[in-house]
């Protein structure tokens, strides 16, 4: 299961999506809005995918999870469009048949999503919005 | 040429998707002969907002170095830094 | 949400239960049965527990989770009595402000549930069974 | 004096908890005086099916050295190594 969507995510079927009878270790990915960043209290977030390529690339990062980092079954699921607090954003799955392997390729899944995958996110406060991205 | 931007990108331009002639921009047949580069040095002197801004390029649907090619029929998009790693 | 149970975990619960508008990353752990234990087919589990020392060291686990492993809020469920294959033995799920410190707790948590926490694990066979702790 | 056994223990020794008199079996009041390593001394003597297993102790629910006290009143347990790490 690999998606990008503007539904909300339903967890339970990013959960089943990684079951199978060899897979001891299920690692969970979920990125929700906080209410706040720094000190700023933040209102919503839109976020903006570039749905295709993210879609594509999205693969790869799975692909590569699989080949190089210790996944068996993997499922990613990322949201776009007007967020609210407590929403979820992005949601992932990992499962291996041991746990070491399940949490680094969860985590690295995670961290290169934020660094490769092509969405973005706004965020917006009570004095307006900006493009995460836009900040050092 | 399809050329798409995103976010503050697309903000600053103005524009979310532009069809940009790279072809007659270089003088001519451009296939197999322009470069990544190439195509960035040009969009920066069409679209002066882009000045500032650092992206990823990705062609059709993938990143790509400055030193490959591309060409008139390409699907290019300017990726800015994606969300960050922070949550 | 810190128990020992015969029943089915109920996995949406677990991660509910750690939900808040401060904690942008949720991390969570499920550990379920596989069908085989090396080149052994598993027909099933018996986990035995001793309860009230066993909710009383996950109580204790978890508070150590937050107060040196930057856990946030965690929910942690271990389930006793005879497990099927595909059946969930443990969930651990930890929601904190950012994602190096969710990851880090929770794996934290399953690590040293397993060292600690007093439940046993009989695994059976098509020939027999054998307390998971007697082989070194 | 309770003393709780599980898993592969209770097996070897054949029952899951024993009334034990500790007081007596080291000949008078312990209170405050007997520690833990003479307590699994002792139930090593009587239990001779404990040979060859390790576990640790905890008295009221609580993992303890073996140099702590135990008195006749406590809820003793023996620990044999949980379920693994490896799943």
């Amino acid at each position: 299961m690999i998606r990008v969507q503007s539904d909300p995510i339903d967890v339970v079927a990013v959960l089943e999506a990684v079951e199978g009878p060899e897979q001891g270790a299920v690692v969970s990915f979920l990125g929700r809005v906080r209410d706040h960043t720094g000190e700023q209290d933040v209102t919503h977030l839109d976020y903006e995918a570039y749905g295709e390529m993210a879609e594509r690339e999205l693969q790869r990062l799975v692909d590569e999870a699989r080949e190089q980092h210790g996944a068996e079954r993997v499922a990613v699921v990322h949201r776009t469009g007007r967020l609210e607090v407590g929403d979820i954003a992005v949601a992932i799955a990992v499962a291996s048949g041991h746990r070491p392997a399940a949490f680094e390729a969860c985590r690295w899944l995670i961290d290169t999503l934020k660094e490769r995958v092509p969405i973005w996110k706004k965020e917006w406060f009570a004095d307006g919005g900006h493009w995460v991205s836009d900040r050092p | 040429m399809r050329v798409l931007l995103f976010a503050g990108l697309a903000e600053a331009v103005g524009h979310r998707e532009v069809d940009f002639d790279f072809g007659s921009a270089v003088g001519g047949d451009v296939a197999g002969e322009a470069t990544v580069d190439e195509l960035v040095a040009r969009l920066r002197e069409v679209f002066p907002a882009l000045a500032g801004h650092v992206f990823r390029v990705a062609v059709d649907q993938r990143y790509v170095r400055g030193d490959e090619p591309v060409t008139a029929d390409a699907e290019v998009a300017l990726i800015p830094p994606v969300s960050g790693g922070r949550s």
